[in-house]
């Protein structure tokens, strides 16, 4: 079990901008809300499928997405409602996905697994563990292709550092100095699989000395740390054309899905990642410092609040796709446009 | 639901599963379980459940996410002479090991001239269902039944999910064992420890004259559903489960065939290059002047499986479907 | 060989591949290729001969051997709107990255609800008959043909290698493009820089009365070869290309079958779930009531591929094989 | 483009042992022969299908080979001649399967890639980049399930080190402390592309590190260096239940396979290395040590050529499989004994 990053191993918060903060602060509370919210749909059965939730990762994500340009391209995993909140993404289209409803931000072909947002450069979650990394090379390549100045973050777990593909796709993306931010959320478990049992180093940034690539352990929970480090490693990729990697320690509090009944971890362990909520320990700083006050927060709780009622209130009214589309969009030329393959044939001989 | 002798209690088919390895561990020493959190997880769908606890860790191994590599370390293991169940967490996992299973595990035996075998066991939750979305949705029957040097097992009941489980476990050769996700929580009764249900042989689970319906793994009890709707408008069907693709029991299939002069194929897979074309073709072949009409196929829609439950539930096959095909292949009859 | 205005001067199908690269990369500056060793070694058979010397590193990319990887950055580049051109060395390496092809290249349009297409093109060339033994002899239409999401493209000529090639490159969902390394030598005429081939378009080779033989790829000169033997004594057999799997143009096959009332289908794949039974199996549903004997199959043999000249001659289809299929349909025939 | 090790980089040699030492020379001597004849044979077009040659990398295969016991299983790729032969297969058996014999060591069924001596515990050759590197981490597995003190090693290319199974297996090796020592030998090339066109890091040893594994490089052209290394690694293995990678240094004369024209490397880089060719500088070691006389070399190549000599006579004087056992040993236990599967059905309807 990796232990969280003692201070000294974390970079000074940087220059506090009081707007950034609070605005950081406000969508660690809205996937907080929303992710709680959604787990009742889910049992209520009005979301399907598999639901996994990021609840206690939020300062990864929030810290991690938003040290980016909105251009910036993204993927993401199977855990992923964060990433596309923090993006901006409309929290009534990402409700609506999780419904399986014709408004949601991929009709409802997707679902919590499968959320993107092209037009915020989200790229997508994707549900087989490690498999969605190359792609962000894939993206990476394109910006330095282009002579753009752009930069890919792909966030992955602990266990995905065990894939074989992810691997490659480090080689590649240093061997041709891609702009890519390899971004490692290890909340420590894969499913049941704790990182020493999974990992023969389990200090994971390490992977990333087989390929000569700079890597570096940020405290997860710490969601100026990330920021700090995102913001360096985007900044270094940008100017240097290098890409890295980014370890941030975080502890996932549920299950690893709606359906695992978390009877695995330490009750005690669970405790300890609890008192280090980033929801708790970024209040005390911004209240400390005086970035916000107790009324800002109660505001801010208030309004996500009714921006995720609000969101389950539109999903809910939401209509289904239609059967007749369920065709639709498997690819962007169909071939029903060809003459030939759509004629009809009698089936009967004259 | 099944011919032979079997226990008193009803179990699940995921513990008809549990039974089975557990008694093979019992049995021979060289029988190991490899996979992802099948140890202190108990297995994603807790078909191992309890199993670490009985057999240790040196027997119940635990992986990280590194399927490629623990196939392979299955197949060089087993070409050493131990006999590796491997579970793959579902079967949408396999295709990162494709190769290890096309090209090392079916193929070894053949291309080194016989000189070593590959006994392993890869069992894997396939099929839909449960609004998993497009990448954990598949049923890849027709993948690996394209492929010689493996062999491929899909049972529907608790007896044959123990009894198949078996006789893979101390085959020789690669089995790829697709269990189905929706089945695991079905109830029957299942064999003893040496009840093994051989491969290669399928089985008629519902008798009827005028038309055959083939169908395998959870398919069957949507064929079975959809023969009593038929029943209550005099339509008997015959149901036959292969219960294993490679080796096809094509005898049996085409025995029925040859007295219902119709047959409806099920197959939880895609259409083009499906399971359910490969068996048509074979009825087609064995049974060209017996069939009053063409065959006709039910498929899951050729999409990748959408998210959202009605849609989800429009792509795959359901009794109503199964059903209107048996009614059209009969109303081009005789 | 082909029905459309061409060049005057035969080239090989090796370089009309290389001719149609060449004129859509001077078309688009999206397009680049990417693969292993395609570069300064010009390709492992030499089909991206000069391009990096005339389109320089940044759209010309070596690899390092790395399927999955590469694969996946190409689609995650198509994904953006570039139109990454990927080599595989050979068929046979596209089992390690074939969870990036089916569950991402096919998957991501629609998973995603249609926000982003993948406009790639996954060249490689497949087949057996050069003594490569079991892991290097692979075809695998049927499987990518089983993938909805995919267009799987098998050209047999060099007029329609280029011709695909183009229409590939152009199109915005993700091409499995399918070349035999036994054709890269074979000689014809090709099509100007606008001469494009359209997908789900079969093509009749050779016409005739008695049996229709539907063939693909390096196949279709073997059924060429039979029809000519045939011929002599007196059977006259069309030849059908279909060039694409997936779209399939049943009608021309349909349209055949219906005048011959006999069909063979040859395949170098293996049988079980392949590419022959696919075909058959849509022939059977189109033309029931026109077929007076049953399709027969000539495909690999069912076995992993074996190194030594003569069991790999045994196993491959040879124009006898497909001579002596056709005299079998026509013996049940009328 | 890597250099060979400098002298103080590898490690003195072993206390002579003097017959090892000459046997040593015999079988590069015996592999040199045996491949130089065999692109003979492929020219003549009695090999078909793919010939790749490990001409100048013998020292390496030597020197690992041998340092290891005779239970000790192997695997390697298709570049495999010299493993075999190491292992003491019939050199008849090995050149009739490059003919594709039924007296061929896989009974023709594998070729020039694919040879297997179950008996002599060399496990194969195999096609796929990387794909044998698993089957070698399973069969030290089956080591230490057993309780047993073998060591499995296996042998890959340095292109091979990109794919990504190499680098999962890797990381379950030192996970579960598998008796295994990967052995890569790198020629510097993965057919036309050099180490450092394909690895962002080119010190491949260090691609250990990523899994806290031990590792090392050693000059691949020097027979003794590469023994002691891999009898160190095996004791370690035996010893320590660890595995531990070895990188060896060497360099392939020709091309990736006889089809190969080998046009892009360049010649000077090729005159350097023939410079270091194992038969000449282990021939000088030998002689001034006197281990050997010139009269013993003599003997040992006039052995070696008639060895070849009658196996390619053997091979081409064997019978090919007969058609009729193309389907032999797909399955151990075939169908064909089943009672229902093997029934024959009338195709007409009576
Ligand atoms: C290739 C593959 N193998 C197995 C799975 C099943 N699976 C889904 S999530 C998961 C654990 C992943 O752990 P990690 O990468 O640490 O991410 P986390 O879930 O902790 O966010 C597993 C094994 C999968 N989706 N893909
Ligand atoms: C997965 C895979 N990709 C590509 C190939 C084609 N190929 C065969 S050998 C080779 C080069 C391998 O280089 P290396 O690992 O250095 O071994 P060497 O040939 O130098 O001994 C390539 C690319 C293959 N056999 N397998
Ligand atoms: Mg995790
Ligand atoms: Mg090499």
């Amino acid at each position: 079990m990796a232990d969280a990053p003692t201070p000294q191993d974390t970079i000074p918060a940087p220059a506090a901008d009081a707007d950034l903060m609070r605005q950081m602060f406000a969508t660690i509370h809205l996937i907080r809300t929303f992710e709680e919210r959604a787990a009742e749909e889910y049992m209520r059965g009005n979301i399907g499928g598999f639901l996994h939730l990021a609840i206690g990762e939020e300062a990864a994500v929030v810290g991690s997405v938003m040290a980016l340009r909105p251009t910036d391209p993204i993927t993401s995993t199977y855990r992923e409602h964060g990433q596309a909140l923090a993006r901006g993404s409309d929290p009534r289209a990402v409700m609506a996905e999780l419904f399986g409803r014709a408004t949601g931000l991929c009709g409802g072909h997707g679902g919590s697994m499968h959320l993107m947002d092209r037009e915020r450069f989200f790229f997508g979650g994707y549900g087989i563990v490690g498999g969605s990394v190359p792609l962000a090379v894939g993206l990476g390549f394109a910006i330095s292709y282009r002579h753009e100045d752009g930069v890919a973050l792909v966030m992955f777990g602990d266990g995905a550092t065990n894939q074989g593909v992810l691997m490659e796709s480090m080689n590649m993306a240093k061997l041709w100095n891609l702009p890519v931010i390899f971004f490692c959320l290890n909340n420590q478990y894969g499913m049941g699989t704790a990182v020493d049992r999974a990992s023969a180093e389990t200090e994971l940034f390490k992977r990333a000395d087989a390929f000569d690539m700079p890597s570096r352990r940020v405290d997860g929970m710490d969601v100026m740390a990330v920021y700090q480090a995102v913001t360096d490693a985007a900044h270094h990729a940008r100017t240097e054309q290098e890409p890295s990697m980014i370890e941030a320690i975080a502890y996932r509090y549920r299950g690893h899905s709606m359906s695992d009944p978390d009877r695995t971890r330490p009750e005690e362990e669970k405790a300890r990642w609890h008192a280090r909520d980033p929801l708790i320990t970024f209040e005390r700083v911004l209240l400390g410092e005086g970035t916000v006050t107790a009324e800002d927060l109660t505001a801010i709780r208030d309004r996500n609040s009714s921006t995720v009622e609000d969101a389950v209130a539109f999903a809910n009214d939401s209509p289904v796709a239609d059967d007749a589309t369920l065709a639709d969009d498997v690819y962007a030329h169909p071939w029903t446009d060809d003459p030939r393959g759509s004629a009809e044939m009698p089936q009967v001989r004259p | 639901m099944t011919t032979d002798a079997s226990t008193a209690a009803a179990v699940s088919y995921r513990e008809a599963l549990t039974q089975a390895m557990r008694e093979e561990l019992e049995r021979d020493p060289n029988v190991f379980l490899i996979g992802e959190d099948i140890g202190l997880f108990e297995g994603s769908f807790k078909v191992t459940r309890g199993l670490l606890h009985e057999f240790g860790p040196a027997r119940v191994v635990d992986t990280p996410i590194s399927e490629a590599g623990f196939v392979g370390l299955g197949i060089g293991a087993a070409m050493s002479g131990l006999r590796p169940v491997i579970e793959l967490m579902t079967v949408n996992f396999s295709i990162v090991a494709m190769d290890q299973i096309v090209n090392n595990a079916a193929k070894v035996r053949y291309m080194f001239g016989g000189q070593v075998s590959v006994p392993l066991v890869i069992r894997m939750p396939g099929g839909a269902g449960h609004q998993l979305g497009a990448q954990h949705s598949h049923s890849l029957e027709a993948w690996f039944t394209h492929v010689p040097g493996l062999k491929v097992v899909c049972p529907s009941t608790p007896y044959d999910a123990k009894g198949l489980l078996k006789t893979a476990i101390r085959d020789d050769d690669p089995v790829i064992f697709l269990e189905s996700e929706g089945l695991y929580a079905k109830k029957g009764p299942v064999g003893g420890p040496d009840d093994l249900v051989p491969f290669g042989q399928a089985i008629v689970r519902r008798s009827g004259a005028h038309c055959t319906i083939v169908a395998l793994s959870r398919m069957v009890w949507i064929a079975l559903d959809a023969a009593d709707t038929l029943a209550a408008e005099g339509i008997e069907c015959e149901v036959v489960d292969p219960r294993t693709t490679r080796p096809l029991d094509l005898q049996t299939i085409a025995d029925s065939v040859r007295r219902t002069n119709h047959c409806v194929v099920v197959d939880e897979g895609w259409p083009e290059c499906g399971l359910a074309a490969n068996i048509a073709t074979h009825v087609y072949e064995a049974c060209f002047d017996w069939l009053d009409a063409p065959i006709v196929r039910v498929n899951a829609a050729d999409v990748p499986m959408p998210y959202a439950r009605n849609l989800e539930q429009a792509a795959l096959p359901r009794q109503e479907d199964v059903a209107a095909a048996v009614r059209a292949t009969l109303a081009r009859g005789a």
